[in-house]
C-alpha cells in the first residue's frame, strides 16, 4: 500500500493521542516505580556522555602524562590517572560513546536478522521454522562467549567482528522469542482477518505481526545491549577486545584489574563502575518496558 | 520414557552434526599459524613446512575434515599442542573440575535466587521487589573476571579468610580418589575431611563469583512466572478454600512456576560455561574453559574442537535431562509422549 | 428465615493507573438461610468483585472501603486474615467459571480435595483419601477411585466443574458463591451442572449466591435475583418477578434484550428504541444456491511427532487421522441465513474455516458462485478476486482487531488490497462507520479505547468494507453482554436486508439462532445431524441430539409481548 | 582484641563450621611446605622434552634441570652482584673432562653417572641423544646447526665412556653450543624401547616422562596445571641440590601472583609485571633481583622494502621521534637498561647490546620528515604480540602519540601470539616492535640473525644491506680466526652501521626480573634466562 494511501485514513491526532496515551502509561508505570525512572536518568546521562563526550572530557582521554601517573583520585583528576597518567575520568566519559556503539549496533543487527528469521519461523513455520531452528540450536550449543572468541579470534579483532560475534552469539535468544510471539499470532482474530482482507502471507508477517511483537523485542533489545557491552568487556580481558590506546570500559577493567592487588584500586574500579552502571541501565530500562508492555500490568 | 530420551536424542543430531562443522571451520579460519608456532622461534620456512606436513595441515580442507571425521568417529579429538596430550585426557582430566565448579555456582545462585524471586513476586511492589531486582542486576552488570579479582583482593589479600586461588585443592592437600571426579563428593565418599575442607574453601570464592553472575536471570523468571502463576484461577480457588498463603505459594504455585524456571537453567548454564572461561583464568582453575581459551589463544585446532563437542554434548544431556524432570513435574507433558 | 450474609453499604476501590476506582459502591445484599440468589450483571457491573469481598479474596490492588459484611454474626470487613483462612472453605466457598483453570494443572484432584479438608481438619492423614474419594461420589463422579488420581487436563470441562464443586462442598460450608459456574460449558453441561449445584445446596440446606451474567439462567434456577448495574444494586426482587414484572429500566432492559422462545429480533431492542424502517435491497436471483458444500472433509494426524519419531515408528503402528469434519454437504442460498449449530468440538468452526478459504480441505467441494474455489490453495486465495467476496465477522472483537491499528485503519484494510486506487478510503470508511452505527469520532480511536461492542461494529464495518456476497458470521455476539448483543443481531438483520448478502452463522446459541436464521444446520462429531428450516428444526426436532441440545437451554419465564 | 589475633580466631571458627582456614596448616603439610620450592608463574610446559615437536619456552626448564649436558657454564659475578653464567668459562657436567683439538673435541664421561631408572650413563647414549638432536628437525636441530653441529657422522664414540664431537668448520660457536640446552642426554635404552616405527626417536614417550640423569625427575604433570618433580637422590654430575621438591603451579592471573607471593604461598615467580616487581622491591618484603637480557633487545622493526620505510631518512626520523624516556618510566618502571641517547661519534665500544645515539627531539624527527618528502606525515598500523601485550601495549601507546607528533598516524594493532610469529614470517608488518635475544652471548650471532642479507626469520625489516654482510661475515671469520681486533673493527663496524642506517630501532635491554621470599637463595641466571632449580637453597 502506498503510504499516502494509508495516510487518507489515519488522521494524524489519532496518532498523537495513541503517543500521548502510552506516554501517560508510562509515566504511571514509572511512578509506580522509581528505580525505572531512575535507569531513565542514567541513561540519559550515558546518552550526553556518548554525544558530548569529547567535550565534557577535562582532558585529552589519549594524551600521556608520564610524569602523573598512577595517580590516587584528586580534585584534579578525579578519578586518578592510569599507568601512563591519562585521566581515567576523561576517558570514561568518552569510552561511552564506543560502548553504546557496540551495545546500539549489535542488538539492531541481531534484532534485524535474528527477529526477522524468528518472525518468518513462527509465522510461516514448516521448513523455515526448522532451519531457523537447527541454526539456533548450532549456536545454542556453544557457550555463547566462547563462541564470541572464536568469531573475534577468527575474523580479527575490530569493533565491527565484536559487533557481529555480538550479534551472532544472541541470535538463538531473538530467534525464539520472535518466534514463539509470531507462532502465538499465527491463529490470532486480526491476523485471520488480514488474510481476509486479501493481504499475502508476508504483507502480513511485516505489517501486522512484527509491530505487534515490537514491544517485547524492545525488551529483549533493552537486556541484550547490557549484555553486549559485557561480552566486549569479556573479550578486552583476554585480548581480543579494542585496540588500544581507545577508551573501552571493558579493556580499562582488563587493564586495572590486575592493579587491583597492589593497590591501584581506582584503575579498574570506575571504569568498572561506568561499566555496571550501564549494564545496569539498561538491564532495568528492560524491566521497566517490560512492566509497561506487559498486558497484565496494563490493567 | 526411554522412548522420549531416545526421540529427543535423535532431534539433536542436526545441530550436532551443526556444531561439528561449524567448530572444523572456525578452527581452521583462525588466522594463526600453528605450524609457525609450534616450529619453534627460530625457525626457518621449511622447518614450518615440515611441522605443518607431521601436522597434516597441508592438506586440502575437505581431506583434513574427512580425517577429523574419521577421527572423531574412534573417539579420537587429536592432540593438543598446547599441552601436549590428546584432547580426550585433557577433557577427561578437567571436565569434572569445570562442572563442579558450574554446578557449585549453579546451585549457590539457585538457593539464592529462588527464594528472592518468589520473595519479591509474593511481595510485588514492595520495597523487597526493588530491592531483589536491584540487587540481582547489579549482579549481573558486573563483568565476572572483576567481580572474582575483587574477591579474590577482599577474601584472600585483605582479609586472608579465603585459601590462594591455586585451582581446586590447596598446594599441598592431595586430591581425594577419583570417583565421580568432583572433588567434594570424592572426598566425602572417602571420608577425607581434610579434602573435603580443602576443596570447599577453594570453591567458595570462584563459585561465589559465578552465582553472583546468574543470580539475575534465575530471580527473574521466578519471579515473573511466580507472579504470573499468583495471578492464575487455581490460586483464586487454592485462596478460595481457605489453603493458607503459605501453602498457597509453595504448594501450589511455586511448582507450577518451576516449569520456566527449570527452562530457564538450561540458558544460565550455557551462560555460565561461557562464564566460567573467564573465572578459571582469574583462579587458576584446572578446568575446560581456561584449556579452550588457551587452545583458541594458540590456534590450537584440536582442544577447540574437542571442548566444543564436549560442550555441546554436555548442552544436549543438560536439555534432556530438563526436559526429563519437566515430566516429573508436569503430567500433562507424560501424556503426550 | 434468619440472614446468613449480611452486606451492607459495600464499597470497593481498586488502585488504578487512573487513580482510585469505585468497582462496587453502596451495595447492600442479604442472603437468607437456604436461600439462593442470583447476582445478574453485565460485565463491570461489580458482581464479581462484591463476591471478591465477601471472600475477602480482592487482589492486591483492591480493598473494601467502606461498608460491613456479617456472616453467620462474624464481622468479615476487618476480620483478621488468619480467620478468613479458617472461614474459607469450611465456611463458605466458592467456584469460578472456567473450571479447567481454575484447578492446579500439575496436582491430582483428589489430592487437592485432601488439601482443603485436611486444611480444615476435616481430615487426617488416614481418611483423607477415603473423604476425598467420597466427596468425588457425591458430584456424581463415576468411578472417584480412578478420578483421584486424574490431573485436570485429563478431564472434560463438565468434569472439572464436578471436582470444583467437590472441593467446596467438600467441608460442608454454609454458603457457597458461585461465580458463572457455567460459562464456557456447553449447553448440555451446562444444565447438567447447574442442577448440581441445586440438589446439592438444597439437600443440605446450604445458601447460595449465583453470579451471572445470564438473566434466564438466574431466573431459572433462583429464589431471588439482584439485578447490578455500574457497581451499584439496581433491583432486587424474587426470581419470578424480575421476569414478569421488572421495576428499574435497566432490569427491562436487561429482561427484553436475553432471547428466549417466542419472540421477533426486534424484541431484544428496548421498547423505548423506535423500530428502524424496514429496508431491503432486492436480492438478485434470490434463492438460487451462492455456496455449495459436498462430501466435505478434514482430517488432522494424530501424532505430531517429528519425522524422526514417525520413521521409527512401524507403519501399522500409526493410528488412523482424526476426522474433525467428516463428509458433510449443504448449501446456502442467496439472501439466506443459515445457522450452523452445534457443541464444541462439533467440527462447526472448522467447517467455516474451510469456507472462508483459511484451511485447506482434505476431501470435498466447495462450489461458490458456480467456481469450486475449495481447489484453491488457501495460501493463493488471498490474491483471488473471489476473496473480496466471502468474508467473515469473528467471535471475539477484541483478538480480531490488530492493536496498532486504529478502527479507520481497520475497516480500510480490505478496501486497500481489493477497492480501485480511484476511491476516496476516508469518506469510504465513514460511510461504513455510519452504516454499522460507529460514531464517526471513534474512528480513529485504538481497540483498546473502544468498548465491546463498538468493537463488534468495526468488525462488522470490515467484513462489510467490500459488499461481500456470503458473511461467515463465527459466534459474533458470544464475547458480549446480552444488551449489546441485541443490538448487534438487529444490526447484522438491517445489514443484510440492506446489502442483500447471505450468512452462514455459526453458533452454540440455538435462542439466538432461531431469531436470526431461515434454516438450521445441527452438527456432532464432525456429521450433520440433522437440517431444515429453522421453524421445522427448532420447533419439531427430528434428531434426538437436536431434541437434547433445545431441552438443556435455560428456558427462562416467557414475557408477554 | 587485636586484628591479628581477630583474624586467627576467625580462621578457627570458620574451620571448625568446614569453611576455609588458611591459617590452619597441619603439621605434616607444614614440614612438605619447608621441603618444598612453590613456583608460580603463567604458563606451564607442553612437552618435558625440549627435542619434542613445539616445545614451549616453559619446557626448556624442565629440560634444564631434569637432563645433564656434556658441559655447562661456570658462574661468575653479574651486574648487580647475583652469580651470571661466564661465557667463556666451562666446567664438566656429565663429562669429567673435555680435551680440544684443532678438528674435534673429546669428552670423557663420568664412570658413576646413572639415569633415573638406575641404568650407567655411557657414550652410546650421548651419541644417540646428539644424533636426535641434529635429526628430529625443528628447533633442537636448528639450534645445534648454530653451531655446525649438524650430522650424526660429527659424533664418534670411541669407547664406552669417551666421546668425540668432530668438527664440520671451524666455528667459535661449536662449544657453547654444546653447553645450551638442546644437547641434552638421553637414557638411549629407556626411549628405544618406548619408540614406534612412526616416531624412531620416542618422542611422544620423552614428551610425557622425563628419561635423563639430571637433578631432577618430574614425578607429576597435570599439563596447564602443575609440575611436580622430586630431587634425584643419586645425582652425581655437580652438587647435590637443596631443595627437595620443586611444585611448579600455573596461576594465569598476574594480581593473583603477586597476591601469592605476597601472602607468602608461593615462593618464586619471574613472571609479574614490572610495576609489581618495583613495588615489591620498594615494600622489601621480597627479594627481587632484576638482570638485562643476555644478547637482547626489545625494538622498533619498521620493513625497510616498502614506502615509506625505505627511505633511511623515515626510519630517522621515527628514531628522533621515540618518546624514550617515557617509555622507560610509565612502561617499564625503571626496569629495563636504556638503549637510547648514545653520545653521537661512532661506535666506541665492540660490545652488543649498547645504546644507539638517539634522543627523543620532534624538532629534528619533524625536519627529517619533511627531508624525506613527508611534510605532513603518512599513516600506518603498529603491531605488537598480544602474549606480551603488559610491556607491549603501553609502548606501542605511546609511540603513537609521540608519533602523531610528526604527523604519523599510526593504528595499533594487537596480534594474538599464536599468529604473531606468522606475522613475522610474512614480512609483511610496516611497523611494529618484537623481542630479540640469543642464546649464544655473541654480536655476530645477533647480528647474523637479525641484520643478514641471508633475510632468516628474525631479519623482520628484511633488510639487505651488501656492507652489512660483509662486516658480519668478517666479524665471524676473525672469530674463528681469533684475530680480536679484526673482529672488533667489524663489530664496531656493523653496530655503526645498524644505527646510522635504523631499520630497527633499539628501544632498551629488557631485564629478568624474579621475585622470590627472602628465604629462598641461589638464584643464577642464565642465558636461557629460565631458573636452575640445583642452585636454589630454602632456607
Amino acid at each position: 500500500m502506498s503510504a499516502a494511501q494509508e495516510g487518507a485514513v489515519v488522521r494524524a491526532p489519532s496518532r498523537l493521542s495513541g503517543l500521548l496515551a502510552t506516554l501517560g502509561h508510562a509515566r504511571y508505570v514509572i511512578g509506580g516505580n522509581p528505580v525505572t525512572g531512575f535507569a531513565f536518568i542514567l541513561l540519559g546521562i550515558l546518552v550526553i556522555c556518548a554525544i558530548f563526550g569529547p567535550w565534557i572530557a577535562p582532558f585529552d582521554p589519549l594524551a600521556s602524562d608520564t610524569m602523573a601517573k598512577l595517580q590516587p583520585p584528586t580534585w584534579r583528576h578525579w578519578f586518578g590517572t592510569d599507568a601512563l597518567g591519562r585521566d581515567i575520568f576523561s576517558r570514561v566519559i568518552v569510552a561511552a560513546r564506543l560502548d553504546l556503539t557496540i551495545a546500539v549496533t549489535s542488538v539492531a543487527l541481531v534484532f534485524a536478522f535474528g527477529g526477522l528469521a524468528g518472525i518468518a519461523a513462527g509465522f510461516f513455520g514448516g521448513w523455515t521454522d526448522r532451519i531457523v531452528g537447527r541454526i539456533a540450536d548450532t549456536i545454542m550449543a556453544f557457550p555463547l562467549f566462547v563462541l564470541a572468541m572464536g568469531i573475534v579470534a577468527a575474523l580479527g579483532n575490530t569493533v565491527t567482528n565484536i559487533v557481529i560475534a555480538t550479534a551472532i552469539i544472541n541470535f538463538p535468544l531473538y530467534a525464539r522469542i520472535a518466534r514463539s510471539e509470531a507462532s502465538v499470532r499465527r491463529e490470532a482474530g486480526y491476523v485471520m482477518a488480514a488474510r481476509l482482507s486479501g493481504n499475502s502471507e508476508w504483507r502480513i508477517a511485516l505489517t501486522t505481526i512484527m509491530p505487534n511483537i515490537l514491544p517485547i523485542m524492545m525488551v529483549q533489545m533493552s537486556l541484550t545491549m547490557g549484555y553486549a557491552i559485557l561480552n566486549a568487556a569479556g573479550l578486552s580481558f583476554i585480548g581480543l577486545g579494542v585496540r588500544p590506546p581507545t577508551p573501552e570500559w571493558g579493556i580499562m577493567v582488563a587493564e586495572g584489574a590486575g592493579s587491583i592487588i597492589s593497590g591501584e584500586w581506582w584503575i579498574a574500579l570506575f571504569p568498572g563502575l561506568a561499566l555496571m552502571l550501564a549494564v545496569f541501565c539498561f538491564n532495568l530500562i528492560g524491566d521497566g518496558l517490560r512492566d509497561i508492555v506487559d498486558p497484565q500490568r496494563r490493567t | 520414557m526411554l522412548k522420549v530420551l531416545f526421540g529427543r536424542i535423535l532431534t539433536t543430531i542436526p545441530a550436532l552434526i551443526g556444531v561439528v562443522v561449524v567448530s572444523f571451520l572456525l578452527t581452521r579460519v583462525l588466522p594463526g599459524d600453528t605450524a609457525a608456532y609450534f616450529a619453534g622461534p627460530a625457525a626457518t620456512p621449511q622447518a614450518i613446512e615440515e611441522v605443518k606436513k607431521k601436522l597434516g595441515l597441508d592438506r586440502p580442507l575437505p581431506e583434513q575434515f574427512r580425517r577429523y571425521v574419521v577421527d572423531l568417529s574412534h573417539g579420537d579429538l587429536g592432540q593438543s599442542l598446547t599441552t601436549g596430550q590428546p584432547v580426550v585426557a585433557d577433557l577427561k582430566a578437567r571436565l569434572p573440575a569445570s562442572a563442579e565448579l558450574t554446578l557449585f555456582g549453579l546451585i549457590l545462585s539457585l538457593l539464592i535466587a529462588v527464594p528472592l524471586g518468589i520473595l519479591a513476586a509474593v511481595k510485588q511492589g514492595s520495597f523487597i521487589d526493588h530491592a531483589c531486582r536491584a540487587i540481582a542486576t547489579a549482579g549481573v552488570s558486573l563483568p565476572v573476571f572483576f567481580t572474582g579479582l575483587l574477591l579474590v583482593y577482599l577474601f584472600y589479600f585483605i582479609w586472608q579468610i579465603s585459601p590462594a586461588p591455586l585451582g581446586r585443592l590447596d598446594v599441598f592437600a592431595s586430591a581425594p580418589p577419583t570417583v565421580t571426579g568432583f572433588y567434594l563428593i570424592d572426598s566425602l565418599l572417602a571420608r577425607d575431611w581434610e579434602a573435603f575442607r580443602s576443596s570447599l574453601a577453594q570453591l567458595a570464592l570462584p563459585g561465589i563469583t559465578l552465582a553472583i553472575f546468574s543470580l539475575a536471570p534465575i530471580a527473574r523468571i521466578t519471579r515473573a512466572s511466580m507472579l504470573a502463576v499468583l495471578s492464575m484461577d487455581f490460586v483464586r480457588t487454592a485462596r478460595a478454600s481457605g489453603l493458607p498463603a503459605r501453602k498457597v505459594v509453595m504448594t501450589y504455585a511455586f511448582r507450577n512456576a518451576m516449569l520456566p524456571v527449570i527452562t530457564t537453567l538450561g540458558m544460565v548454564f550455557s551462560f555460565l560455561l561461557g562464564a566460567n572461561v573467564l573465572v578459571e583464568k582469574v583462579f587458576a582453575w584446572p578446568g575446560v574453559g581456561s584449556y579452550a581459551v588457551e587452545a583458541l589463544i594458540a590456534s590450537d585446532f584440536a582442544p577447540v574442537q574437542g571442548f566444543v563437542l564436549a560442550m555441546a554434548i554436555l548442552y544436549i544431556a543438560l536439555n534432556l535431562m530438563i526436559d526429563l524432570s519437566y515430566r516429573l513435574i508436569d503430567p500433562r507433558l507424560e501424556s503426550t509422549t | 428465615m434468619s440472614a446468613l450474609l449480611d452486606v451492607s453499604g459495600l464499597t470497593v476501590e481498586f488502585a488504578t493507573r487512573r487513580g482510585i476506582v469505585k468497582a462496587v459502591r453502596q451495595v447492600d445484599i442479604t442472603v437468607a438461610k437456604g436461600e439462593t440468589l442470583g447476582i445478574v450483571g453485565e460485565s463491570g457491573s461489580g458482581k464479581s468483585v462484591t463476591s471478591y469481598a465477601v471472600m475477602r479474596i480482592l487482589d492486591r490492588a483492591g480493598r473494601i472501603a467502606e461498608g460491613a459484611i456479617s456472616f453467620s454474626g462474624l464481622e468479615l470487613q476487618d476480620a483478621p486474615e488468619s480467620q478468613m483462612v479458617d472461614l474459607r472453605g469450611r465456611e463458605m466457598s466458592m467456584i469460578f467459571q472456567n473450571p479447567r483453570a481454575a484447578l492446579n494443572p500439575i496436582r491430582r484432584v483428589g489430592e487437592q480435595i485432601e488439601d482443603v479438608l485436611r486444611q480444615h481438619a476435616q481430615a487426617g492423614s488416614a481418611d483423607a483419601r477415603e473423604k476425598a474419594i467420597d466427596a468425588l461420589r457425591q458430584v456424581r463422579i463415576s468411578r472417584p477411585e480412578e478420578r483421584y488420581r486424574a490431573y485436570p487436563f485429563e478431564l472434560s470441562g463438565g468434569m472439572c466443574q464436578r471436582v470444583v464443586i467437590a472441593l467446596a462442598l467438600a467441608c460442608r460450608p454454609k454458603l457457597l458463591i458461585a461465580d458463572e459456574p457455567t460459562t464456557g460449558l456447553d449447553v448440555t453441561t451446562q444444565k447438567a451442572v447447574m442442577d448440581l449445584i441445586v440438589e446439592l445446596t438444597r439437600e443440605r440446606g446450604m445458601s447460595t449466591i449465583l453470579i451471572t451474567h445470564d438473566l434466564g439462567l438466574a431466573a431459572t434456577y433462583c429464589d431471588r435475583v439482584v439485578v447490578m448495574e455500574k457497581g451499584e444494586v439496581v433491583e432486587s426482587a424474587p426470581a419470578a418477578e424480575i421476569f414478569s414484572a421488572p421495576k428499574h429500566p435497566y432490569t427491562r432492559k436487561l429482561v427484553r434484550a436475553t432471547p428466549r422462545p417466542g419472540i421477533a429480533l426486534r424484541d431484544l431492542l428496548p421498547d423505548d428504541r423506535p423500530a428502524p424502517p424496514p429496508q431491503s435491497a432486492p436480492v438478485a436471483d434470490a434463492g438460487a444456491p451462492l455456496l455449495t458444500v459436498s462430501g466435505l472433509v478434514k482430517e488432522y494426524p494424530r501424532e505430531n511427532g517429528n519425522i524422526i519419531s514417525r520413521l521409527l515408528r512401524p507403519a501399522q503402528a500409526q493410528e488412523a487421522p482424526f476426522r474433525a469434519v467428516d463428509g458433510i454437504s449443504f448449501e446456502v442460498r442467496r439472501g439466506e441465513s443459515v445457522g450452523l449449530v452445534g457443541e464444541s468440538g462439533c467440527g462447526k468452526s472448522t467447517t467455516s474455516m474451510m469456507l472462508m478459504r483459511l484451511l485447506d480441505p482434505t476431501e470435498g467441494m466447495i462450489t461458490f458462485d458456480g467456481e469450486n474455489i475449495g481447489a484453491i490453495p488457501a495460501k493463493e486465495f488471498a490474491r483471488n478476486p473471489m476473496r473480496s467476496r466471502i468474508q467473515m465477522v469473528f467471535q471475539d472483537p477484541t483478538d480480531s482487531l490488530n492493536p496498532r491499528y486504529t478502527a479507520a485503519r481497520a475497516i480500510a484494510d480490505p478496501l486497500l488490497r481489493f477497492a480501485n486506487h480511484g476511491l476516496n478510503l476516508r469518506s469510504r470508511v465513514e460511510e461504513l462507520a455510519q452504516l454499522v452505527g460507529l460514531p464517526l469520532e471513534l474512528l480513529d480511536r485504538f481497540p483498546h479505547q473502544l468498548s465491546g461492542g463498538q468493537k463488534a461494529r468495526v468488525g462488522i464495518a470490515r467484513a462489510m468494507a467490500l459488499e461481500p456476497d456470503l458473511v461467515v458470521l463465527d459466534e459474533p455476539t458470544a464475547a458480549l453482554d446480552v444488551s449489546v448483543q441485541a443490538v448487534v443481531l438487529n444490526l447484522l438483520a438491517d445489514l443484510k436486508a440492506k446489502l442483500g448478502m447471505s450468512y452462514l452463522f455459526v453458533s452454540h446459541d440455538l435462542h439466538v439462532v432461531r431469531l436470526v436464521c431461515d434454516r438450521v444446520i445441527v452438527m456432532r462429531g464432525g456429521r450433520i445431524v440433522e437440517q431444515g428450516s429453522a421453524e421445522q428444526v427448532l420447533e419439531a426436532p427430528k434428531a434426538d441430539y437436536t431434541r437434547e441440545l433445545i431441552a438443556a437451554a435455560p428456558h427462562p419465564p416467557v414475557q408477554g409481548g | 582484641m587485636d586484628r591479628r589475633k581477630f583474624l586467627k580466631n576467625a580462621g578457627a571458627a570458620a574451620a571448625a563450621s568446614g569453611v576455609s582456614a588458611p591459617a590452619v596448616i597441619t603439621s605434616a603439610m607444614a614440614q612438605s611446605r619447608a621441603e618444598t620450592l612453590l613456583i608460580v608463574s603463567e604458563s606451564g610446559p607442553n612437552n618435558l622434552d625440549i627435542h619434542g615437536v613445539g616445545t614451549n619456552v616453559p619446557g626448556y626448564e624442565v629440560s634444564w634441570n631434569c637432563y645433564d649436558r656434556l658441559i655447562s657454564h661456570e658462574m661468575k659475578t653479574g651486574p648487580s652482584g647475583q652469580p651470571y653464567y661466564d661465557r667463556e668459562k666451562f666446567k664438566p657436567e656429565l663429562a669429567e673432562d673435555m680435551n680440544l683439538s684443532k678438528d674435534s673435541v673429546t669428552f670423557k664421561l663420568r664412570k658413576n653417572a646413572t639415569f633415573h631408572d638406575g641404568a650407567p650413563v655411557t657414550a652410546k647414549d650421548v651419541k644417540w641423544s646428539l644424533d636426535r638432536a641434529v635429526s628430529v628437525g625443528g628447533f633442537p636441530t636448528f639450534q645445534m646447526k648454530a653451531g655446525s653441529l649438524e650430522k650424526p657422522e660429527q659424533f664418534v664414540v670411541v669407547d664406552d665412556h669417551t666421546i668425540r664431537v668432530d668438527f664440520l668448520r671451524p666455528d667459535r660457536l661449536t662449544i657453547p653450543d654444546l653447553a645450551v640446552i638442546v644437547p641434552c642426554v638421553i637414557n638411549s635404552e629407556l626411549v628405544k624401547k618406548n619408540a614406534t616405527a612412526a616416531d624412531p626417536w620416542g618422542l611422544e614417550y620423552t614428551k610425557q616422562n622425563t628419561a635423563g640423569s639430571g637433578a631432577y625427575k618430574v614425578t607429576k604433570w597435570t599439563p596447564g596445571t602443575e609440575v611436580v618433580l622430586e630431587r634425584n637422590e643419586a645425582w652425581v654430575s655437580g652438587k647435590k641440590p637443596a631443595i627437595p621438591r620443586i611444585i611448579w603451579r600455573m596461576v594465569p592471573s598476574a594480581g593473583n601472583r603477586r597476591a601469592l607471593l605476597e601472602r607468602g604461598d608461593a615462593d618464586i615467580s619471574y613472571d609479574l609485571p614490572n610495576k609489581d616487581f618495583v613495588e615489591l622491591k620498594e615494600s622489601n618484603k621480597l627479594s627481587i633481583i632484576s638482570t638485562p637480557y643476555s644478547n637482547g633487545i626489545q625494538y622498533l622493526g619498521m620493513n625497510v622494502t616498502k614506502a615509506p620505510f625505505d627511505n633511511p631518512k623515515v626510519r630517522q626520523a621515527v628514531a628522533y621521534a621515540v618518546p624514550y624516556q617515557k617509555i622507560m618510566d610509565a612502561a617499564l618502571f625503571g626496569l629495563s637498561k636504556p638503549m637510547f641517547g648514545a653520545s653521537p661519534g661512532g661506535v666506541k665500544e665492540a660490545v652488543w647490546p649498547q645504546a644507539a645515539p638517539y634522543n627523543t627531539d620532534i624538532a629534528k624527527a619533524k625536519a627529517l620528515l619533511a627531508e624525506a618528502g613527508y611534510p605532513n606525515g603518512f599513516e600506518t598500523t603498529l603491531s605488537f604480540d598480544l602474549g606480551f601485550a603488559g610491556i607491549n601495549e603501553p609502548v606501542c601507546v605511546l609511540v603513537q602519540e609521540s608519533l602523531a607528533l610528526i604527523g604519523i598516524k599510526t593504528t595499533i594493532n594487537k596480534i594474538p601470539g599464536a599468529n604473531w610469529r606468522t606475522e613475522l614470517n610474512k614480512k609483511e608488518m610496516p611497523l611494529f616492535t618484537n623481542v630479540f635475544s640469543g642464546w649464544l652471548d655473541y654480536p655476530e650471532y645477533f647480528f647474523f640473525w637479525c641484520y643478514d642479507g641471508s633475510n632468516s626469520v628474525f631479519n623482520t625489516m628484511s633488510y639487505k644491506n651488501a656492507e652489512m654482510d660483509k662486516l658480519i661475515a668478517g666479524a665471524r671469520a676473525t672469530a674463528a680466526a681469533g684475530d680480536k681486533a679484526a673482529y672488533e673493527q667489524n663489530v664496531k663496524g656493523f653496530v655503526d652501521l645498524a644505527f646510522s642506517d635504523v631499520p630497527r630501532i633499539p628501544l632498551f635491554q629488557p631485564y629478568v626480573n624474579i621475585a622470590m621470599q627472602k628465604n629462598v637463595t641461589g638464584y643464577q641466571y642464565w642465558f636461557h634466562r629460565r631458573l636452575d632449580y640445583r642452585a636454589l637453597v630454602k632456607a
